[in-house]
């Protein structure tokens, strides 16, 4: 079971990884704010498995929830797209 | 004490024959050179009494109304300032008032003087001429300055008669030949002093008709004219003492006062006029680099 | 040219970190004042949640400090977005029915769950900080819902400012009672695992939950319609 | 005694409470706003001054929530935080009332909010003991500040906000890490209780130094260091001056102090190592790059980030460069000294900078004179930021000197280029605002908050003057000596209601202090070369002072305030027992005399104080190498107790010689003494340089004996008095100006006295004494007439005028008199001089500098006569037909000094008494010369009777006169136009006058020595490295990225060179 | 040491959009990523492998008959309180830099760094 654990975690941290470049490198600044958000939302699984419920909470509502909202609102007020 | 202010009336009077004299004969023999008889060897004389005769004087302001006197007292001075008989307590007169270097700064004296007449007169030409005199000054006070430094180092003395202390005994220890590239220098120099011809582009007759005393006429002039002569023979009795070996009697004296008197007619009368910088570059040039030579060599020594 | 030159310099940066990080073990247990935290937890503030303990309690200072940080960023934000004229105007379309119906029957659950969170801060994982954020995430809900819902800028900022004082007015009882500012034993700390503990733990929590919840709710609000009203 | 805590609980209550208040309006907020500030400033204000009077031994240590400190967050407050934490709240009150005063726009409430909070923030960073309390405080001061420095909402303040948020975050990011993991390495997050667990040996292990390397580097972000501080000057640049004034003024030193107290607590070895690299670039850059710049707030923004270097270089070696002793104190107050000068002038600029609102440089013309009291704030600071005497910017910068251990003498060195160049563009500035310019402009917004920061900064200069006499044990009477000074300038210029009442006063002063000098001999004791400068220069003074009168009615009310602080300055120059003192008056009479000649021509004072400053820091260099003994203040006898390098005595000596205006560095005397004040020039020429001559004999008997090949250097300065003698003259020649012409007369004869000098027998001492006295005589009586003259005619240039001796007879006997004694003729008093100086050349057998010396002086009756010509001789113009002679006192000064000149001439030794005593006082038992009879004077080489030529020359003259009236000729006057002049009759004045370049004729030959080549290689310095400096700041491109490079590179730079591990 | 090389890792790719990106919410997204990375890497050092999270729920937590907390059973507290600040002071930064963005485009309607270098020299 532990192990199953372990690579499950391997797998969510390779995804995040994935997921910031993906933020990075695309051109659309709306894709960007969601993936960005779904880093944090992996973070905070993550967080699960270090013992630190206290701070997934934060992150999955303050990380994932409010930060994603303020950026779409910029992004819909301004061109949303990368020149 | 007073006996001495005697004699220097007696010396200053002389002097203004001599220098008179001196005058009336460079002009004969110019004249003779020209191939004229040209006028009798007393003309200066007669000159002067004519100007004293005269009855009134012009005068354009109270330093053109001084300035002769400068001009008198500057020649005088530099006269009386300098021993005209080496050893003799009567014709050595003030020189015991200061040494080369004063003798040096009061021949100024009486060209500033009369410069500032010269000014005062509000003549263009006048105001012209002293700065050619002063700018040409400029040009032979070099190699004379080098020569007389020279002098002084080489016989470790500023004074004149030490100076002529120092060159008596024999020909072989007069100074043209003791160091003879700076007395070439020193005397070059001197025809610079005398403004003769070809440096006299101070008192250029054709451009400003006698330079500085344009304006004068009667007693002014005759000052003038007795200052310039006075100072002349002063001039030679410097010049004998620095590089002919001073004199030990008066026959002496005349004689090489009277030599000098021949170097310079004999100059004026071959070169034409040079313009005041050609003037300053030719004294810049030539007579510092002879001077330098003897420079040098006391320099190193 | 300049993606290169940022990639050299990152990686030398990086590197050097790595020769650090490779030193630090991993998982090893640790040393230092955590022990004094962990092993005295309970027994100096009752609170099950030493989280919550060391945050409010040990090091209230620096909840006090952040709290500030938020009201200074909520203020912040207002004053920059004061009357912006933001010219492409944010337009709010209508929501479907679905997301209308859906938010009519879970905002209120919402916001009995982040009353939840930040009620049992010193219980359950969980405080002042997420509490808050769930209310906001409530009212985020209702934006999107309704076009036309506004919020009272005056009540919220008068809630937040009450809340915000409450909890720096308990930090100067500490003072005057027990000596020292945001003294914990003002309250009696109570019994292990039972609601009323952990002193005056729980009331900061509840401060900064309503002081959180106002703050973000105004912010988003500040937000979402940065045109003067009222 | 307040609790620090409470400060903080209140302030977070007041900036909550608005949030309810702001809808009962502005005023109740402003009320709330103030009422904390003040409660705040009036609680740190009594635990700093508990600290002060020492009520409080140890700092106050507050545990918050209970706990002891590892456990718990604690504050700790010391003298350093507890005086900063005053300055951060008086300057943000100021800045706050500023602000207010200019108008906040629209939500007004929540930028007092901000205000609050940044203020909160910065005392909590202060105080608090706790690294990960630090951070949470350091984000409280950024983001306040990211809102505040965006306040102005157009595009600049944006721009330099957002730059500032990303590069802010990037250092909020190192300092979290590095809290952290500190945590993790020392297993507590409290300072005290880390550094007990941290050791220095622990930094080899590869960890720690990485850890502490990551803290400190996120500091160093917002410490604006130079490679990565373009967004700091963005924010100088852009943003509200008010905001930029409180975050220049306070927060910076707040991260400043976080910075050198955190470093101290983890012991971190290489803190030197980084605060020479960084804190020295970063000053040195941003003082040159600050050269070019057209935008006045970006200038001002490069001074304070230079200024935070040098900071960062004194807190390096205070903590870091193992000073003890006096050294370590003296380095303790340069650091206050710094913060307080930077803090309380910077704010001021910024606050002027935005009442003027005008953003580039040329906009500025004139402001000095269109507003009086915003022109006298704008230049108090001005000074202060670049380090004028009275100021405290000048004590920080000697205590920064002289703290400097010896063997980081390059540190030294670059420090005072930097100094210069900090110089030249704040003056470059100052010379654009001090412009002529009429109109009035008023401001929107009040001036008091500027005032008080003077106000204080007056105070703190004047505490700073006493600290200095009183730390480095320095003799108090030049200190209360000192203090006098600025005393009765300020007493001239207070109670000075009309010029009158000026002029009266100033005499009084002068001659009070003459009076006081003389009786009581404490000042100076037995008759020394000291002595005889304090008369010359009190006696100089008081003519010069009589004469100023008539033409001071169109000087400004500065003129007489700082004439007497020029004159006293001087004074205290030659009272001076060290180095040290003497280094202080020496900057004050630059100082002074600048804002003299800057009353006049506004270039040339700006040439005239680059050139005494490159001299006077040039000095203070020389002096930093000889410092000796405990306290490391170099006394005259005791720097001759060991071998000194020649760099010493070249450096002290380049001061005297800018002043003497010796050859190279001469090019500043033209201008300066040509355009300065009429009313000054005389005492500029006549006694400011002599005061180069007594440094210069200071140097030469109490230093070069023992400085290596110290003949050499002799030999050589006589050859710069030489060649500066000949060529200055032969300038003169040319020049149209009558004070150009004087002023070059008069370096070259400040020549004559060099040589004498060099020469450093007594007959050469004598001879420059004399000749300094004779100077000071006929230089003044000169410029003293040539002041009258253009008083009367209206004009300076030469050409214009001509036949004045028919309207001034006296000034003109004076003049000529003069020029006489100017060109050394006998009978007057010059001719003593020369004499003295050729027979001292000959007995040192010196044989070409003789020569050029007596051809020097051959050369000088050219322009002598030129000035007698063109002024007084020559035709009379119509428009001066009706001028008056001179004013009464300017008459009365030429005569007396005309008079001197004449009763010099016949009995030198009035004054060869006097240099007789001063030479004995130098150590040489006889002056050179011996007197054969009562009036004969003999050296080795020549003699001369003084006496005799003067009685002979007036003998005969008046002989001749005599003789002139036996002629029988009757005198007739006739009028000026009444001339032979070719047959014609000039009709006008103009048309025969000769005046204009009267030695054409000449220039021909001398073309190749009067071409300005000392001027054009400076000039072509000069624009070089401006080209260079130009260029070379491109480096702060504006683009967010490249900052954002910068720091990554910085940051693997520092590790690369501390960290020796992986590569 | 995975979870460490995970966060540099996304700490680097954080900054890099913040040097290399030229768009304004590219940057400040950067900049969020990069707080994210900073807050798991402190985290995973408070971590250690087999202990359960801070809340002591239960009672075999505790040491036999005393209220002390058995420390060899629990995970390291005070990085997770110091995240919790962080995460909120990461939201707080975010909040303001988009606030002036919005304010930058109002301005000049552009969000690209290209047009915001007025100030430089």
């Amino acid at each position: 079971m532990a192990e199953l654990l372990q690579y499950f975690m391997l797998f969510l941290i390779v995804l995040m990884l994935a997921l910031a470049l993906f933020a990075v490198k695309t051109k659309d600044l709306l894709s960007a704010v969601i993936a960005s958000g779904f880093i944090s939302l992996v973070a905070s699984i993550v967080y699960l498995y270090l013992q630190a419920p206290d701070v997934a909470m934060t992150e999955a509502a303050i990380g994932a929830g409010i930060t994603t909202l303020i950026f779409v609102i910029t992004v819909r007020k301004t061109k949303g797209k990368e020149k | 004490m007073w006996y001495k202010i005697l004699y220097a009336f007696l010396v200053t009077v002389g002097g203004l024959a001599y220098g008179l004299l001196l005058g009336g004969i460079s002009r004969k023999i110019t004249a003779r050179i020209h191939g004229r008889r040209g006028p009798t060897v007393f003309q200066n004389f007669i000159d002067l009494i004519k100007l004293l005769r005269k009855k009134t004087a012009i005068s354009h302001g109270t330093m053109f109304f001084l300035a002769p006197m400068f001009r008198l007292l500057g020649g005088v001075g530099v006269l009386l300032l300098v021993p005209i008989v080496y050893g003799s307590s009567i014709l050595s007169n003030f020189s015991f008032g200061g040494d080369l270097i004063v003798v040096l700064y009061f021949m100024v004296f009486g060209c500033l003087g009369m410069a500032l007449g010269a000014a005062d007169s509000g003549h263009p030409h006048s105001a012209l001429a002293p700065t050619r005199g002063l700018a040409q000054m400029a040009g032979y006070e070099l190699p004379f300055l080098i020569s007389v430094i020279g002098l002084a180092i080489a016989h470790k003395t500023v004074s004149i008669s030490g100076l002529v202390a120092a060159q008596q005994g024999g020909i072989f220890h007069w100074n043209l030949f003791q160091y003879p590239f700076l007395s070439i220098a020193g005397l070059i120099a001197m025809l610079g002093m005398y403004m003769a011809y070809p440096f006299s582009v101070v008192m250029a007759p054709q451009e400003i008709p006698v330079g500085p005393p344009t304006e004068y006429s009667s007693t002014f002039l005759s000052f003038m004219f007795s200052g310039r002569s006075i100072f002349g023979v002063g001039k030679y009795v410097l010049f004998m003492d620095l590089f002919l070996g001073g004199a030990t009697n008066l026959v002496e004296a005349f004689v090489k006062t009277f030599a000098l008197f021949l170097i310079i007619v004999f100059v004026t009368n071959v070169f034409p006029r040079y313009r005041t910088e050609q003037a300053v570059k030719f004294f810049w040039t030539y007579p510092v680099v002879i001077g330098l030579i003897d420079f040098i060599r006391i320099f190193i020594k | 040219m300049r993606k290169i030159v940022a990639i050299i310099f990152l990686t030398i940066v990086g590197l050097y970190m790595l020769s650090l990080f490779a030193q630090i073990p991993f998982g090893k247990p640790y040393k230092g004042v955590s022990e004094h935290y962990v092993e005295k937890g309970i027994e100096e503030n009752r609170g099950s949640n030493l989280v919550t303990s060391i945050v409010v309690n040990y090091r209230g200072f620096d909840t006090l400090g952040e709290v500030t940080v938020l009201f200074l960023a909520a203020t912040g934000l207002s004053f920059l977005l004061f009357s912006c004229k933001c010219l492409r105007e944010f337009k709010r379309i209508r929501s479907s029915l679905v997301l209308r119906t859906a938010t009519d029957t879970l905002f209120p659950l919402i916001l009995v769950f982040g009353a939840y969170i930040f009620i049992h801060g010193h219980l359950t994982p969980g405080g002042g900080f997420q509490g808050g954020s769930v209310i906001a995430s409530g009212v985020m809900l209702l934006f999107l819902a309704y076009r036309k819902f506004h919020v009272n800028h005056k009540a919220l900022s008068t809630l937040e400012s009450l809340a915000g004082i409450s909890f720096a007015g308990i930090g100067l009882l500490g003072l005057l009672y027990a000596k020292s500012f945001l003294a914990n034993s003002v309250l009696p700390l109570g019994q292990w695992n039972k609601l009323f503990s952990a002193g005056v733990i729980p009331l900061i929590y509840i401060a900064v939950g309503f002081k959180v919840g106002a703050e973000l709710s105004g912010l988003i609000a500040d937000m979402i319609s940065t045109t003067k009203e009222d | 005694m307040v609790n620090p805590v409470v400060i903080i609980a209140i302030t977070l209550i007041a900036a909550f409470s608005i949030g309810i208040f702001q809808f009962l309006g502005k005023k109740f907020v402003r009320g709330v706003f103030w009422l904390t500030v003040l409660f705040d400033f009036a609680a740190i204000l009594s635990i700093a001054y508990g600290f002060l009077t020492k009520a409080i031994k140890n700092p106050i240590m507050v545990k918050i929530g209970g706990f002891p400190p590892p456990i718990g967050i604690n504050l700790y407050v010391d003298q350093l935080s507890a005086y900063l934490g005053v300055v951060v709240f008086f300057i943000g009150a100021m800045a706050a009332y500023h602000w207010l005063s200019r108008g906040i726009n629209d939500p007004e409430p929540k930028a007092l909010v901000l205000l609050l909070l940044l203020l909160l923030g910065s005392t909590g960073m202060i105080f608090t003991q706790d690294f990960f309390n630090l951070f949470v405080f350091i984000e409280i001061t950024s983001i306040a500040s990211y809102g505040l420095v965006a306040s102005n909402l157009d595009s600049f303040s944006l721009e330099a906000s957002f730059k500032y948020i990303v590069i802010g975050s990037i250092s909020s990011t190192f300092v979290l890490l590095g809290a952290v993991l500190l945590y993790k390495f020392a297993g507590s997050l409290n300072m005290a209780d880390i550094s007990a667990h941290i050791n220095s040996s622990m930094y080899s292990g590869g960890m720690l130094i990485i850890i502490s390397i990551m803290f400190l580097f996120g500091l160093l972000i917002e410490l604006e260091v130079f490679p990565m501080n373009g967004w700091a000057l963005d924010i100088y640049q852009g943003a509200n001056p008010a905001v930029v004034a409180i975050l220049a003024g306070g927060i910076v030193k707040g991260f400043y102090l976080v910075f050198l107290r955190s470093a101290n607590y983890l012991k971190f070895p290489h803190l030197l190592k980084i605060g020479i690299i960084f804190g020295l670039s970063t000053y040195i850059v941003s003082q040159f790059f600050a050269w070019k710049q057209k935008d006045i707030r970006r200038l001002f923004g490069y001074s304070s980030v230079g200024q935070l270097g040098l900071l960062i270089l004194a807190g390096a070696f205070y903590l870091n460069g193992n000073l003890h002793g006096f050294a370590k104190k003296y380095m303790l107050f340069a650091i206050i000294f710094f913060v307080l000068n930077h803090s309380f002038s910077k704010s001021t600029l910024f606050f002027l900078a935005d009442l003027f609102g005008r953003r580039r440089i040329e906009e500025w013309k004139g402001v000095l004179s269109k507003n009086k009291l915003f022109g006298f704030l704008f230049s108090t600071s001005v000074l202060s930021m670049a380090g004028a005497p009275p100021f405290l910017g000048f004590w920080a910068k000697l205590f920064f000197i002289l703290a400097i251990p010896k063997e980081y003498f390059y540190i030294v060195a670059l420090v005072l280029i930097g100094a210069i160049a900090e110089i030249l563009y704040y003056f470059n500035l100052y010379r654009i605002i001090s412009e002529k310019e009429d109109g009035i402009f008023d401001y929107k917004g009040s001036i008091v908050p500027s005032l008080f920061n003077v106000f204080v900064l007056l105070g703190l200069s004047a505490f700073g003057a006493y600290k200095f006499f009183i730390l480095t044990g320095l003799d108090i009477q030049s200190g209360k000596f000192l203090a006098f000074i600025t005393i009765s300038s300020v007493a001239v210029f207070v109670l000075g209601v009309s010029r009158l009442a000026q002029w009266i006063l100033s005499l009084g002063m002068i001659g009070a202090l003459g009076f006081h000098v003389i009786k009581n001999t404490s000042l100076v004791p037995a008759f020394n070369i000291q002595s005889f400068f304090v008369y010359l220069v009190l006696a100089g003074a008081i003519m010069f002072v009589f004469a100023t009168y008539p033409l001071s009615k169109k000087y400004s009310a500065v003129f007489y305030p700082l004439f007497v602080f020029t004159v006293f300055s001087m004074v205290g120059i030659s009272v001076s027992s060290n180095w040290i003192t003497l280094f202080i008056f020496w900057e004050l009479m630059s100082w002074s005399s600048y804002l003299l000649i800057n009353q006049g021509g506004k270039k040339a004072a700006w040439i005239y104080l680059v050139m005494s400053a490159i001299g006077g820091y040039g000095m203070l260099a020389g002096i930093k190498l000889l410092s000796t003994g405990p306290n490391l203040i170099p006394s005259f006898s005791s720097s001759s107790a060991f071998a000194v390098s020649a760099w010493a005595g070249i450096l002290i000596f380049t001061a005297f010689l800018v002043k003497m205006g010796t050859a190279p560095l001469h090019i500043w005397a033209r201008d300066a003494y040509g355009e300065s004040p009429d009313g000054f020039t005389p005492l500029l020429s006549g006694v400011l340089s002599k005061m180069g001559v007594f440094g210069g004999i200071l140097t030469i008997v109490y230093l070069l004996p023992h400085l290596s090949h110290s003949d050499t250097i002799l030999y050589g300065l006589a050859w710069f008095g030489a060649l500066t003698a000949l060529f200055m003259a032969l300038l003169a020649i040319f020049q149209e100006d009558v004070k150009k012409v004087l002023a070059y007369s008069s370096i070259s004869q400040v020549g004559y006295i060099l040589i004498g000098l060099a020469l450093a027998t007594s007959l050469g001492y004598s001879a420059a004494l004399y000749h300094t006295v004779n100077h000071l005589i006929f230089k003044g009586l000169l410029f003293v007439a040539a002041a009258g003259i253009i008083y009367r005619t209206g004009t300076s240039y030469l050409p214009e005028m001509g036949g004045l001796i028919r309207r001034m007879p006296f000034t003109f006997l004076a003049f000529l008199m003069g020029i006489i004694t100017l060109a050394g003729i006998p009978p007057l008093s010059g001719f003593a001089g020369k004499w003295l100086l050729y027979s001292a050349l000959l007995e040192k057998r010196w044989m070409f500098i003789l020569l050029i010396a007596m051809f020097a002086s051959i050369v000088a009756f050219m322009y002598c006569y030129k000035l007698l010509h063109t002024i007084f001789l020559g035709q009379l113009r119509d428009k001066y037909r009706k001028t008056k002679e001179l004013p009464l006192p300017l008459v009365i000064v030429e005569l007396v000094l005309a008079g001197l000149t004449f009763a010099v001439g016949i009995k030198p030794n009035l004054i060869l008494s006097f240099s007789e005593k001063a030479i004995k006082s130098l150590g040489f038992t006889s002056p050179g010369y011996a007197y054969e009879s009562a009036h004969r004077i003999v050296s080795k080489f020549g003699y001369w009777n003084a006496y005799f030529m003067g009685v002979f020359a007036v003998g005969s003259f008046i002989i001749a006169l005599i003789l002139f009236f036996f002629a029988k000729a009757k005198i007739r006057k006739v009028g000026q136009l009444d001339i032979g002049y070719s047959g014609e009759v000039p009709d006008s004045p103009e048309s025969v006058h000769f005046g204009y370049d009267l030695y054409a004729h000449m220039r021909r030959a001398v073309r190749v020595f009067i071409y300005p080549h000392v001027e054009n290689t400076y000039k072509r310095i000069y624009n070089s490295l401006m080209a260079f400096v130009d260029y070379t700041r491109r480096f702060y491109t504006g683009d967010l990225n490249t900052y954002a490079l910068w720091v990554v590179i910085t940051l693997s730079f520092i590790f690369y060179i501390l960290y020796k591990g992986v590569f | 040491m995975v979870f460490f090389a995970a966060s540099l890792l996304l700490i680097f790719i954080g900054l890099y959009a913040a040097l290399v990106k030229r768009n304004l919410i590219k940057i400040i997204i950067g900049l969020s990523i990069m707080d994210t990375g900073v807050n798991m890497l402190i985290i995973s050092l408070g971590f250690v492998k087999g202990r359960t999270a801070p809340i002591i729920s239960l009672k075999e937590l505790f040491k036999k008959g005393t209220w002390l907390v058995d420390v060899s059973k629990v995970v390291d507290p005070l990085p997770q309180a110091l995240v919790l600040t962080a995460i909120v002071i990461g939201v707080a930064v975010t909040a303001m830099a988009l606030s002036v963005v919005i304010r930058m485009y109002s301005v000049k309607k552009s969000i690209e760094i290209d047009d915001f270098k007025e100030l430089k020299w």
